[in-house]
């Protein structure tokens, strides 16, 4: 019984929920003033996000007459929740371990999964030409970047299971503490592959420049949330603030987890989450233009992927070579 | 030039944003914007209405005068009747606050009067206009324009005719 | 290359005529395989105001301002044909000064308008921050119509036998500091656009029309210039001062989206330098002829080029004070028909960029 | 109450803007896009923010004298902004149809087909004078709410 008290407060209030919620507002609050920034301008204030979001609260949520409704109005709910769940599978290290029957990295995959599924519904329940183009080209992204993820997490697992003794491991638990005591796998050589492959995986899964493809507002006006409005495109808003904080953390989790534990820990693990966002998102947002749909997959098909099949290769050499 | 460097322009110069609307705004001088109407410089001719492009500007009669209006709801601010006026009665200012609510909208007029006068000499109802001397030679004393307005333009006439015998 | 089964046929999807990527209404209808175009079909008319009707509502000296009205970006060159047209019919010689500043009047704009299109291409394209670059630089440009003609889009430069604005010493200083200030910038956008990445993958080879299409449609205008016609009205027909001046003209061969707006962004470096040299030339004397010319019963053909290209005006009087007829053909007229030929085989992403790189200017079109 | 205008109080700083070119010459338009998105005016100050879609809307700028061709599809475009929203109409063309009223193809002023609520005259308005007029109506749109 206290097991599933903790495991709703994990989903509700923290490290998912509330607290998910509030950080991700705040880190694209922070993306786009720093982005501002750094295209010589002052930007909006920090909250900026909130107040977007208290105002579509005001707003009403239009369902086009050609949509078919339920699924228009669940697609954004059943991402938000879906994502509502994976950040509470997340640990911070030092701070918070998910339930070890919850942290399963394969649960997590199927989960950050869930948020493009929902952006490929809503297209196309939209009705309108452009939501299934955006459909279309959201499905080429996924075929395209959940390989990779796979091979990565998959390399990731093995270097900690095959250390540990057992073939793979998929508990993130696991994987945070064996490199808070051996050391960031972003400093393992072996695992260079993998990260690498892993920094092409995020831009293209929290949808931003250059591979905000399904939703490039100058091509197929916002693609899947075109006819979108009111607190409808509100939970959208939410789903891709709790996805920055899943993706950014997932990123952390598996690469770099800080070897502090208590209050320590917690400030380390903000001050990482907002430098990874920082640098890796907002300062690759604004420095580089959009692909094409067929130029991002083939990119894709070339580079984190044989980066990807190279870190599982280099993971299985060294444990064999070790061995 | 590479994004590393505009990254590092932008932020050591921190952001180019000009204060308005926090603060006040650059205006140029030349800015060409809300049309003034000076009626006593105004000498009564309508060219300004004639060449403007948009018929913002109408001269009606009344029985006080003759009223100058410009619309700035139709002009659009190209100083053809600045550039025109032979007298500069009509000019563009640079002020540019004209943006109103729905509810004012027909308020938005500049509105002048040139009003009528009696002629000193025969006594006829005319209007007060400044009379048109740029072509006058010699050039008349500042007495003489003001004994000039006084009068109709029958009278002013006269008065010219008259000046040139003496 | 198609994900999903439904969308491997082809569907016919609507652009516009109200469109995010298009600054003005235009309405396609393009026909897609997936991701690939397969057919076009433009629906014109949406910008149709009437304005050749108008024409002949309104008087000589209010038909100067009502043309510049037909196009805020070629703003100067439409009043400018217009009044070469009545002062062939009038027989008016400009002075020396009025060619000269109508020249400074049509290479300011010309810079404006060519660095709108290439931030426009950044914008397409997703790099915003090359965007708010180009445009913040184009903000000197602006702020230098603004100071010098009193506003950022419509000059009112003309009029029947000169200029209606003057130089003074303060303002020839001012407008050289500006100039001083632009071309170090234009330089290094010049570069940029050379260089970057995000821009060449999807400039290149994207929105191709040969040299032979270009003539066969008629291209006229930077377009032309970037499919490797030599062709220049200020070089082949001189008309302001444009005889005294040196006039590069800058020729690509490849004739994609890429050479197009480097076509232009070397036009603005060019201008530069055509604006330095009339301001350091300019001779003394009037402005213009002072009163209202008349002009009389006639019919006459000006042209000139426009930032978009050759923009040609008919003009035919009867005497009176307003013209019988008048009747211009517009650079984006001739362009426009090249979209066939560029839009064969691109995909959906490029169809802004495509449309774009012609620098259409619907409400010329249209009026 | 008091509490639910706190909040509006927050939800006025998010004006997303939305235009209808309604066959302006471009002037106005261009103006608009300098002020939307060049780092010196930089609206996003102001919590705006330019969107793709009308859905997403709060304030709608028009520009253009209206011509009959686009009328109906301006109108549709206009149905498609969720309420509370807020109308300013852009330019001269707009509010009386400038200098192109009297044309057959013209069906400005626009207030005939909308409930505008500012006018912004200027040809074109200077991107500080735009300002102004997202801000009159923001303060019109707080109302609303």
């Amino acid at each position: 019984m206290t097991s599933q008290i903790a495991t709703l407060l994990a989903v509700l209030l923290f490290p998912g929920g509330l607290f998910a919620l509030v950080l991700g507002l705040a880190l694209k609050g922070a993306d786009r003033r720093v982005a501002a920034r750094l295209q010589g301008r002052v930007g909006p204030p920090l909250i900026q996000p909130f107040f977007d979001l208290i105002k579509l609260g005001f707003k009403r949520t239009m369902v086009p007459t050609e949509a078919s409704e339920t699924v228009f109005l669940a697609a954004p709910l059943v991402g938000s929740v879906a994502m509502l769940i994976s950040a509470a599978l997340i640990p911070i290290a030092g701070v918070y371990a998910p339930d070890t029957e919850l942290g399963n990295l394969l649960v997590l995959l199927y989960l950050l999964a869930v948020p493009g599924i929902c952006l490929m519904l809503a297209g196309s329940a939209s009705g309108s030409p452009y939501g299934a183009i955006g459909f279309s080209r959201e499905m080429a992204l996924m075929l395209a970047y959940e390989g990779p993820i796979v091979l990565i997490v998959a390399a990731v697992g093995m270097r900690t299971g095959m250390a540990e003794g057992h073939w793979v491991t998929f508990s993130l638990t696991e994987i945070v503490r064996y490199q808070q005591v051996h050391g960031w796998f972003l400093f393992d050589p072996i695992m260079w592959p993998a990260v690498a492959a892993f920094a092409f995986f995020y831009p293209a899964n929290l949808g931003i420049v250059p591979f905000d493809i399904p939703e490039a507002e100058t091509e197929v006006l916002e693609g899947p949330l075109l006819e979108y409005s009111g607190p409808a495109l509100g939970l959208f808003k939410v789903m891709s603030a709790l996805k920055a904080v899943v993706v950014l953390g997932l990123g952390i989790a598996l690469f770099l987890p800080l070897p502090f534990t208590g209050p320590l820990a917690f400030v380390g693990w903000l001050v990482e989450i907002v430098v990874l966002m920082l640098v890796g998102v907002t300062a690759l947002r604004v420095s580089a233009g959009r692909m094409r749909i067929d130029q991002a997959f083939v990119f894709f098909l070339k580079w984190p992927l044989l980066l990807a099949i190279a870190s599982v290769a280099a993971v299985a050499l060294a444990a064999g070579g070790a061995s | 030039m590479n994004f590393l460097t505009l990254f590092a322009r932008n932020l050591w110069h921190g952001p180019y944003t000009d204060v308005f609307p926090f603060g006040p705004a650059t205006t140029p001088e030349h800015l060409r914007a809300r049309i003034t109407f000076d009626p006593k410089q105004c000498e009564g001719c309508r060219l300004c209405e004639k060449v403007c492009p948009a018929g913002a500007i109408r001269f009606t009669r009344t029985p006080g005068g003759m009223t100058f209006d410009c619309w700035h709801a139709t002009c659009v601010f190209c100083g053809t009747c600045e550039f025109y006026c032979p007298t500069k009665a009509v000019k563009q200012s640079n002020d540019w606050h004209l943006a109103h609510e729905q509810g004012e909208k027909y308020a938005q007029v500049e509105h002048g009067l040139i009003p009528n006068q009696i002629c000193v000499e025969c006594g006829a109802k005319a209007l007060d206009t400044s009379p048109a001397v740029s072509h006058i030679k010699p050039p008349l004393s500042e007495t003489e324009v003001s004994e000039l307005r006084a009068r109709c333009p029958k009278c002013r006439n006269k008065y010219l005719r008259s000046r040139k015998t003496s | 290359m198609t994900a999903d089964p439904q969308l491997s046929k082809v569907s016919t999807i609507p652009v516009g005529p109200l469109h995010v990527a298009l600054e003005e209404p235009m309405y396609f209808r393009i026909d897609v395989d997936g991701e690939d175009v397969t057919g076009v079909d433009i629906n014109a008319g949406h910008v149709h105001r009437g304005v050749e009707y108008l024409t002949m509502k309104r008087t000589m000296t209010q038909n100067v301002v009502l043309t510049e009205r037909i196009c805020s970006l070629c703003s100067n060159s439409h009043p400018e044909t217009f009044v070469m047209a009545a002062e062939v019919i009038a027989g008016i010689t400009i002075p020396d000064r009025a060619a000269y500043l109508r020249v400074v009047a049509a290479e300011v704009k010309r810079v404006a308008s060519h660095l709108f299109n290439v931030a426009i291409l950044a914008h397409l394209t997703g790099y915003e921050m090359l965007f708010m670059h180009v445009m913040q630089v184009r903000e000197v440009a602006q702020d230098l119509k603004e100071t010098v003609f009193g506003n950022r889009m419509d000059l009112a430069a003309m009029c029947i036998g000169g200029v209606r604005y003057n130089l003074d010493a303060e303002m020839t200083a001012y407008m050289l500091g500006a100039l001083d200030k632009l071309e170090p910038e234009v330089q290094s956008i010049i570069k940029t656009y050379k260089t970057n990445g995000s821009i060449l993958r999807r400039t290149r080879g994207v929105g191709v029309i040969a040299k032979d299409e270009a003539i066969a449609v008629g291209c006229v205008g930077p377009v032309a210039r970037a499919a490797g016609i030599d062709y220049d009205v200020r070089v082949v027909a001189p008309y302001a001062a444009y005889d005294k001046l040196r006039v590069p003209v800058p020729v690509m061969k490849d004739g994609d989206v890429w050479s197009r707006a480097m076509v232009r962004l070397y036009e603005v470096a060019h201008s530069i330098q055509i604006l330095r040299e009339c301001l350091k030339d300019m001779p003394g004397g009037a402005i213009n002829l002072g009163e209202r010319p008349d002009i009389p019963a006639g019919r006459a053909v000006a042209k000139c080029e426009a930032p978009r290209g050759e923009l040609i005006y008919y003009l035919k009087t009867n005497g009176e004070e307003i013209p019988e007829r008048v009747k211009w053909r517009v650079p984006s007229f001739m362009n426009w028909d090249a979209l066939h030929f560029m839009f064969k085989g691109a995909k959906i992403a490029d169809i802004a960029i495509i449309v774009n790189s012609i620098d259409p200017c619907v409400s010329c079109t249209e009026r | 109450m008091t509490f639910i205008n706190k909040l509006k109080d927050f939800a006025v700083k998010s004006p997303w803007l939305y235009r209808i070119n309604g066959g302006s010459c471009n002037g106005c338009d261009v103006e608009l896009a300098t002020t939307a998105c060049i780092p010196r005016y930089d609206v996003e100050r102001l919590g705006c923010q330019y969107c793709g879609s009308p859905r997403h809307a709060d304030i709608v700028l028009i520009t253009g004298p209206l011509t009959r061709r686009v009328l109906d599809a301006a109108r549709r475009v206009y149905d498609e902004i969720p309420d509370p929203k807020v109308t300013v109409a852009v330019g001269v063309c707009p509010i009386s149809g400038g200098i192109f009223r009297e044309s057959y193809a013209v069906c400005a002023p626009i207030d005939q087909y909308f409930p505008v609520d500012v006018n912004v005259p200027g040809c074109p308005p200077r991107p500080q004078a735009i300002i102004e007029g997202v801000a009159k109506a923001i303060a019109i749109w707080r109302q609303r709410l």
